[in-house]
C-alpha cells in the first residue's frame, strides 16, 4: 500500500534522512519510534510531499507520488490522511465545518453530502454531539479526535500519525488511542509515529525504530520491545520508560 | 509634461525654497519629538486604565479612547486653542498642539498598547507574582517589554501617522514644514516646494516605515 | 457701551493675526518672515498709537475663534464686510474697496471679457470660504457658471494654470500681484462691487474697534495709506476712493455694528 | 457667555444646517468608498505577496512604503493638479477617493501581511495536507484568521484615514471640514466648527462601537 | 510546613474546592493526583493566594497567610516557589535574567549576589553552561528546569508543581524527574501535582487523590497505588496507567 524506497532528504547541508526503505502492507499498522531529532517526522511529512524528498521513490498504492507535478498535488495529498502532533484545527471555524471544508472544496462534494459524511466520522469518534462546537471550546484529546475525523471524511487509503497524543494531557490521550484502534479494526492502513509504547505492544502489526535518519531495526512489538538487538535501541527504550533514570543530553 | 516637470519639479524654486522648508522642518521635528513622546505615555496610561479591573476607571478609559478617536485632530486643535481661553486657560500655541495631540494620539496608541498586553499569555503574570515580583514590576519587567514587541509594528505605524499629523500645526500659527511649503508655494505660485516638502517627509519617515517591515519580517523567520 | 466710546490704549501693545497666504496683503518671503499691505498697516497702526503691535501668520481656519477666545485682539486680514460677518463680528470702516477681478490663460479668449455675462457656461476657481466663493455661488444659476472652490487662492489659480478651470476670480489687488508674479496668467474683466475690506473685531469690542477706526482715519488723511498703495499695487489711488477718504462714525455704515457718533479726524492719540 | 456665542450661535447653526447635513453625505460616501476599496486591494495585495514572486513583491513592499510614508495631502496635489497638466481632469471627489484608498491599501496590506505571517505553519500545512490548494488554504483557512489578528490596528487605520477625508476641502470636495470651514468665514463664527466635531462624532462614534462590536464577534480562542 | 485546614473556593456559582484539609511536613514530598477538573490547581494557586481562598485557613511555616494584607502578598510568596505546567520563561530575557529578575527586585539582592545564586541554581538543574541561552532557544526539559531554578533561586521553603512534565516530550521528562529528587534529598518541602505514577511510587512521601473538590483518599504511594480503597480511585489509577482502555468522559 505503502512503499518508501531509498527516500533521502537534506535541508541544505544537513541530510537529515538517509535512505529509507520501509513498506507498509494494506490494513497494517506500523509504528514509528526513535529518538528526537531521527527524522520521523520528515519522513512522515515526505508520504504526502509536505516535504520534497532530495532522492528516492514513495509509492502509494503502486502509484510513485514522488514525480507527480505539483499542480496534481492536491489530488494524491487526499488519498493520504495526515494527524499532526497540533492537531492544527481551524480556529475560526466550527467543528463540522473543519470537517466539511476540504471534502467540499477539494472534492468538491456538495455541502449536503460533506456534512453527512462529516457527521458519521464525528460520530466514529465519538463526538457527534459537538458538531457545532468551536475548536477553542474542545479539549485536547477532543480537538485531536475532531482532526482524525477530518482526515478520515476524505476517504484516505493511507493515514499517517505524527506522534498524535504527546500534546495531550494522559487521561486524554486513552481516548484518541480508542479511536485509533477502532480505526485498525476496520482495515484502515497506517503509519504511526508514537511513543505510546504500551498501544504499539498491543495494537501495532509492526515497529520501526529510525535513529540518526536510518531505519535501525525493525520487527514486530515483542521483537521490539522483548529483545532488543542495537545498543542504541536499548538505550532508547529505557529512557523512554522509566523517564526517572537518565538525565536528557544536552 | 514640460508644464508638469515645471510645475512640480522646478529645481530653482526648490534651491530657494529650501531655507524655508528647513526651517519647517526643524519645527515639525521639534513638534514630534514631544508630541510623540506624550502620545506614547499617555497611550500606554489609557491602556493600562482600559484594562483595569476597577469598571469605573476602565469604563472612562474606554469612553475617552473612543471620543477622541472619533473627533477629527484638526477640530480638537481649534477647540483647545481657542475653547480653553474661554475657561481661563489661555495656551501658547506649541502646548496647544501638544495637548490636542496628546488627546488624539493617546487614543491611538492605548488601543494598540492594549492589544499588545492581551496578547501576553497570562501565565507570564501568574510566574512573575508567584515569584514575588509586585503588580508594577511585573508589568514594567516582563509584560510591557513583550507586550511592546508584539505590536512594534504598529507602534510605528502610528508613530509614522503622528508626524504626518504635525502638518496641522500650522492652524495655530506653527510654521512646520507643510506650512512652510504652502507659504513658499504662494509666493512661487509653483507646486515644487510642496514635492521638496515630501521629500523631506520621505527623508525622515522611510526608515521608520522600513523598520516596520523588517522588524515584521524578522517575526514571520521566528515563527 | 456707550456710543463712540474710545478704549485708552492697551499698556503692551496689541496681538493681531492674518492668513500668511494671501499676496498682496500677507505672504512670507522666503526667508520665512511676513510682508505685505496689511502687514504694514499693522505696523502702522502701532505707530500711531506708540505701542508694539505683533503679527501672527495662522491658516484661516484657526483665525476667529483664536479672536473670539481673546488670544487675538483683532484681526489685520483683508475682511471684506457682509452683512452675514457683521452680525457676529464687529468691522472698523473699510480701508480700502474691493473689486473682483478675474484672472485668466495668458492670451486666451476670457482675457478680452467685459462683463459678467460673458463668462457664461465657464468653470471658475475661487478661494474656498471667500466673498468670491459665496458672490459666485450666488450668481450660478442666473449665468450658469461653474464654481470650483479651493483651500487657498494659490490653489485656484493653479487650476487655472493646469487647465483645469477657465478663471480664476479673486481681489483686484490678488489678482493683480498674481499676474505680475506668474507668466501663465492674465487679468480680465473687474466687476466694481460697492464692497469694502475692513479689519475684524469682536461683537463686544466696540471701544478698541472705534479706537483702531480713527486710526484708520488718520492713516487715510496723512498720506500712509497712498503710500503703501504705491508700494504694494503700484497705484496711486484716484481722488475718492476709500484708501484715501474717511467714513464718517465708526465701523462700516449700513450694517450691522456701526456706530454713526460724529468725531473729528486726528493723528494725536 | 461669549463662549456659548461663539460655539453654539443657534441663527448660524439653522443657517448652516442644509450645507452641513448634505457635506456629511458627502463625507459619509467618500470614506465608505475609501474603506471598501482600501481594505479589499490591500487584502489582495497580501494575498498576492504570499504567492512570493519577486519582483511583484520588491513593487508592493515599495508602494506601501512610500504611501505610508508620504502625507496624502501632497500625493493630493500631484494627482488633482499634476494630472490635468498631462491632460486627465479627475473630479476633487475621485482624487481624495483614489489617494485614500492607496493609503488604506497600504497600511491595511502591512496589517495583513503581518497577520499572514505570525499564522501558525501547521494551519497552511494542514489545509494543504488535506488536499486543499494553496489558494484555497489562503482563502479558507490562513487569512480569514490572519484578518481577524489584524482588527485591532486595522480599525485604527481605519478612523484614521477616514478622517482624512477632510483633506477634500483643500481641493473643493464639499465634506464636513471643507463646508464648515467656508460657513465658518462667511458667518464670522466659530460654530460651524462644532458643527463639525458634532458631524464627525454622530458619522465616528457608531463607527467606533461597531469596530468593537467586530472586535468581540471575530474574536476566536487559539 | 504547609498547613491547609477547611479550604473553600467557588468561581462564582460553581464550587470547585469543597473543604480541602491536608497537612505537609518539612521535608516531605507529596504527590496529589486526580482526575481533571478536581481542584488539584486551584488548591495549590490558593497556597501562594494567586487564588483567594472562599474560605478556610492556610498556615505556612505556622504563619497564617489566608489572612495577610494585598500589600505584604509579595513577600509571603517569595516563600513559596512554584513551577507551572507551562514553564513561562519570561521569553525577552536570558536564562540568567529569569532566574535573578526576581531576587533583585523583590529580594533586593545585589546584582552580583543574585547573579552569583543564579548560576549556584542553574548548576544545581545542570544548566550553568546556558546561563546565556534565550528560552526560546531551550528544549522544553530545559526550559522547565530553569523555572525550577528560578524559583529556587527565592530560597522558598516550599515549594508547589503543578503538572511540571505534562508539557514535555517523554524523552525530556526524566531530566526535570531527576531535578526534582535531587530537591528532595536535600530535603525541600514539595507538594506536586503530577501523572508521573512511577515517579510519585519511587519518591513520594504520601500521595493524595483529590476529586471533585475533596480529599478522597490518601496515604503512602504503596497503599494508593498497590491497595486503592474507593472506586474512584481505582477507576482514575486503571485509566491513566493503561491510556488505552477507557474513553475520556465527554
Ligand atoms: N525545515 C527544516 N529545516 C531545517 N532543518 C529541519 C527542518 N525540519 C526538520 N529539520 C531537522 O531535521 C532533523 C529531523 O527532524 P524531525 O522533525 O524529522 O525529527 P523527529 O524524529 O520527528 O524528532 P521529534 O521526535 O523531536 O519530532 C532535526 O535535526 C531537525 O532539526
Ligand atoms: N478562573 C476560573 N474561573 C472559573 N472556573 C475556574 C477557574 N479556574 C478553574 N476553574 C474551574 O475549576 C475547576 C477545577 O479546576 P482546576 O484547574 O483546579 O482542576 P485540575 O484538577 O487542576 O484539573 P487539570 O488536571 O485539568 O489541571 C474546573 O472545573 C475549572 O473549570
Ligand atoms: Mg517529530
Ligand atoms: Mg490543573
Amino acid at each position: 500500500m505503502l512503499e518508501i524506497a531509498g527516500l533521502e532528504k537534506s535541508f541544505g547541508e544537513v541530510q537529515v534522512l538517509k535512505s529509507i526503505d520501509l513498506k507498509v502492507q494494506e490494513g497494517e499498522l506500523v509504528f514509528v519510534i526513535g529518538p528526537s531529532g531521527s527524522g520521523k517526522s520528515t519522513m512522515l511529512r515526505c508520504c504526502n510531499r509536505l516535504e520534497e524528498p532530495t532522492s528516492g521513490s514513495i509509492f502509494i498504492d503502486g502509484q510513485r507520488i514522488t514525480d507527480i507535478p505539483h499542480r496534481d498535488l492536491d489530488r494524491m495529498r487526499l488519498k493520504v490522511g495526515m494527524v499532526f502532533q497540533g492537531f492544527n484545527l481551524y480556529p475560526q471555524m466550527s467543528v463540522l465545518k473543519n470537517v466539511m471544508l476540504a471534502q467540499v472544496k477539494a472534492l468538491k462534494r456538495s455541502k449536503a453530502e460533506a456534512e453527512a459524511r462529516a457527521l458519521e466520522m464525528l460520530d466514529q469518534v465519538g463526538l457527534k454531539h459537538k458538531a457545532g462546537a468551536m475548536p477553542a471550546e474542545l479539549s485536547g484529546g477532543q480537538q485531536q479526535r475532531v482532526a482524525i475525523a477530518r482526515a478520515l471524511a476524505l476517504d484516505p487509503q493511507v493515514m499517517l500519525f505524527d506522534e498524535p497524543t504527546s500534546a495531550l494531557d494522559p487521561e486524554l490521550v486513552g481516548s484518541v488511542l480508542k479511536v485509533m484502534k477502532g480505526l485498525r479494526e476496520k482495515g484502515m492502513t497506517m503509519l504511526v509515529v508514537s511513543h505510546e509504547m504500551q498501544f504499539a505492544r498491543e495494537a501495532a502489526d509492526r515497529v520501526v525504530f529510525m535513529d540518526q535518519g536510518y531505519v535501525a531495526e525493525q520487527g514486530t512489538p515483542e521483537e521490539i520491545f522483548g529483545a532488543p538487538k542495537s545498543e542504541r535501541l536499548k538505550t532508547f527504550l529505557s529512557r523512554v520508560s522509566h523517564g526517572d533514570v537518565e538525565a536528557e543530553a544536552d | 509634461m514640460d508644464t508638469f516637470i515645471q510645475t512640480f519639479f522646478n529645481i530653482d524654486i526648490m534651491m530657494q525654497a529650501f531655507p524655508l522648508l528647513m526651517k519647517g522642518a526643524v519645527m515639525t521635528l521639534k513638534l514630534c519629538a514631544v508630541v510623540i513622546l506624550c502620545g506614547l505615555t499617555g497611550g500606554l496610561m489609557l491602556a493600562l486604565a482600559a484594562l483595569s479591573p476597577r469598571r469605573f476607571l476602565r469604563w472612562s478609559a474606554i469612553g475617552f479612547i473612543d471620543l477622541f478617536r472619533a473627533l477629527p485632530p484638526l477640530v480638537l486643535l481649534v477647540f483647545v486653542y481657542s475653547g480653553l481661553p474661554f475657561a481661563g486657560i489661555r495656551l501658547a500655541p506649541f502646548w496647544a498642539v501638544v495637548i490636542a495631540f496628546f488627546l488624539n494620539n493617546s487614543a491611538y496608541f492605548a488601543e494598540v498598547f492594549r492589544a499588545g498586553i492581551n496578547a501576553v499569555p497570562k501565565g507570564q503574570t501568574e510566574a512573575a507574582r508567584a515569584t514575588g515580583l509586585s503588580g508594577p514590576q511585573t508589568l514594567i519587567h516582563v509584560v510591557l517589554p513583550q507586550a511592546i514587541r508584539n505590536v512594534l509594528p504598529d507602534l510605528l505605524s502610528n508613530t509614522v501617522e503622528v508626524v504626518k499629523l504635525t502638518s496641522l500645526a500650522s492652524v495655530v500659527s506653527l510654521s512646520e514644514l507643510l506650512y512652510n511649503a504652502n507659504m513658499a508655494r504662494s509666493v512661487t505660485y509653483n507646486s515644487s516646494p510642496l514635492v521638496l516638502a515630501a521629500g523631506m517627509y520621505l527623508v525622515l519617515l522611510w526608515p521608520l516605515v522600513r523598520v516596520v517591515s523588517r522588524y515584521q519580517r524578522g517575526l514571520s523567520s521566528s515563527h | 457701551e456707550t456710543p463712540g466710546e474710545i478704549a485708552p490704549i492697551k499698556e503692551g501693545g496689541y496681538s493681531v493675526a492674518l492668513d500668511g497666504t494671501f499676496a498682496p496683503h500677507a505672504f512670507p518671503s522666503l526667508d520665512g518672515t511676513i510682508q505685505g499691505f496689511n502687514v504694514d498697516l499693522a505696523a502702522a497702526i502701532g505707530k500711531k498709537l506708540g505701542v508694539p503691535v505683533k503679527v501672527t501668520a495662522a491658516q484661516f481656519s484657526g483665525l476667529i475663534p483664536a479672536l473670539q477666545a481673546g488670544t487675538y485682539d483683532f484681526l489685520v486680514a483683508p475682511t471684506t464686510v457682509t452683512e452675514e460677518r457683521a452680525q457676529n463680528l464687529l468691522f472698523t470702516e473699510g480701508f480700502m474697496d474691493t473689486n473682483f477681478r478675474f484672472v485668466v490663460p495668458k492670451g486666451s479668449d476670457e482675457a478680452k471679457y467685459t462683463s459678467l455675462e460673458d463668462f457664461k457656461g465657464k468653470t471658475i476657481a475661487v478661494n474656498k470660504g471667500s466673498v468670491y466663493e459665496r458672490f459666485l455661488e450666488g450668481k450660478a444659476d442666473e449665468m450658469g457658471w461653474k464654481v470650483v472652490s479651493f483651500g487657498t487662492n494659490t490653489d485656484a489659480i493653479q487650476a487655472v494654470t493646469s487647465g483645469r478651470a477657465d478663471a480664476n476670480m479673486a481681489g483686484a489687488t490678488v489678482s493683480a500681484w498674481a499676474v505680475k508674479k506668474n507668466p501663465q496668467i492674465e487679468l480680465s474683466y473687474e466687476y466694481p462691487t460697492g464692497l469694502v475690506w475692513g479689519l475684524p473685531f469682536r461683537k463686544d469690542d466696540a471701544a478698541t474697534r472705534n479706537l483702531v477706526d480713527s486710526v484708520l482715519e488718520c492713516l487715510k488723511t496723512d498720506g500712509t495709506m497712498a503710500a503703501l498703495s504705491e508700494k504694494w499695487f503700484s497705484v496711486t489711488p484716484a481722488k475718492g476712493s476709500t484708501l484715501i477718504t474717511p467714513t464718517p462714525g465708526y465701523g462700516t455704515p449700513g450694517f450691522d455694528g456701526y456706530d454713526p457718533t460724529e468725531h473729528e479726524i486726528t493723528c494725536k492719540f | 457667555m461669549r463662549f456659548l456665542e461663539t460655539f453654539f450661535n443657534g441663527q448660524v447653526i439653522l443657517n448652516y444646517l442644509p450645507d452641513l447635513v448634505h457635506a456629511m453625505g458627502v463625507t459619509l460616501g467618500l470614506a465608505a468608498a475609501t474603506i471598501v476599496t482600501g481594505i479589499l486591494c490591500g487584502a489582495a495585495l497580501a494575498c498576492l505577496r504570499v504567492a512570493g514572486l519577486k519582483v511583484v513583491n520588491f513593487f508592493i513592499i515599495v508602494f506601501a512604503d512610500i504611501m505610508r510614508a508620504l502625507p496624502p495631502l501632497v500625493l493630493i496635489m500631484i494627482l488633482f493638479f499634476g494630472m490635468s497638466s498631462l491632460g486627465l481632469n479627475l473630479s476633487g471627489w475621485t482624487v481624495i477617493y483614489i489617494v485614500l484608498s492607496l493609503v488604506l491599501a497600504a497600511f491595511s496590506e502591512e496589517i495583513f501581511w503581518g497577520g499572514l505571517t505570525s499564522i501558525p505553519a501547521g494551519q497552511w500545512e494542514a489545509g494543504r495536507a488535506t488536499g486543499l490548494s494553496r489558494a484555497q488554504t489562503l482563502f479558507h483557512i490562513t487569512f480569514p484568521q490572519a484578518a481577524r489578528r489584524g482588527i485591532p490596528p486595522l480599525v485604527n487605520r481605519v478612523l484614521a484615514t477616514t478622517k482624512l477625508t477632510a483633506l477634500g476641502s483643500v481641493i473643493g470636495v464639499k465634506e464636513i471640514l471643507s463646508v464648515s470651514s467656508s460657513a465658518q468665514s462667511f458667518s464670522g463664527s466659530a460654530t460651524p466648527l462644532t458643527m463639525a466635531a458634532i458631524a464627525y462624532l454622530i458619522i465616528f462614534i457608531p463607527a467606533v462601537i461597531l469596530s468593537h462590536w467586530i472586535e468581540r464577534r471575530y474574536h476566536f480562542a487559539t
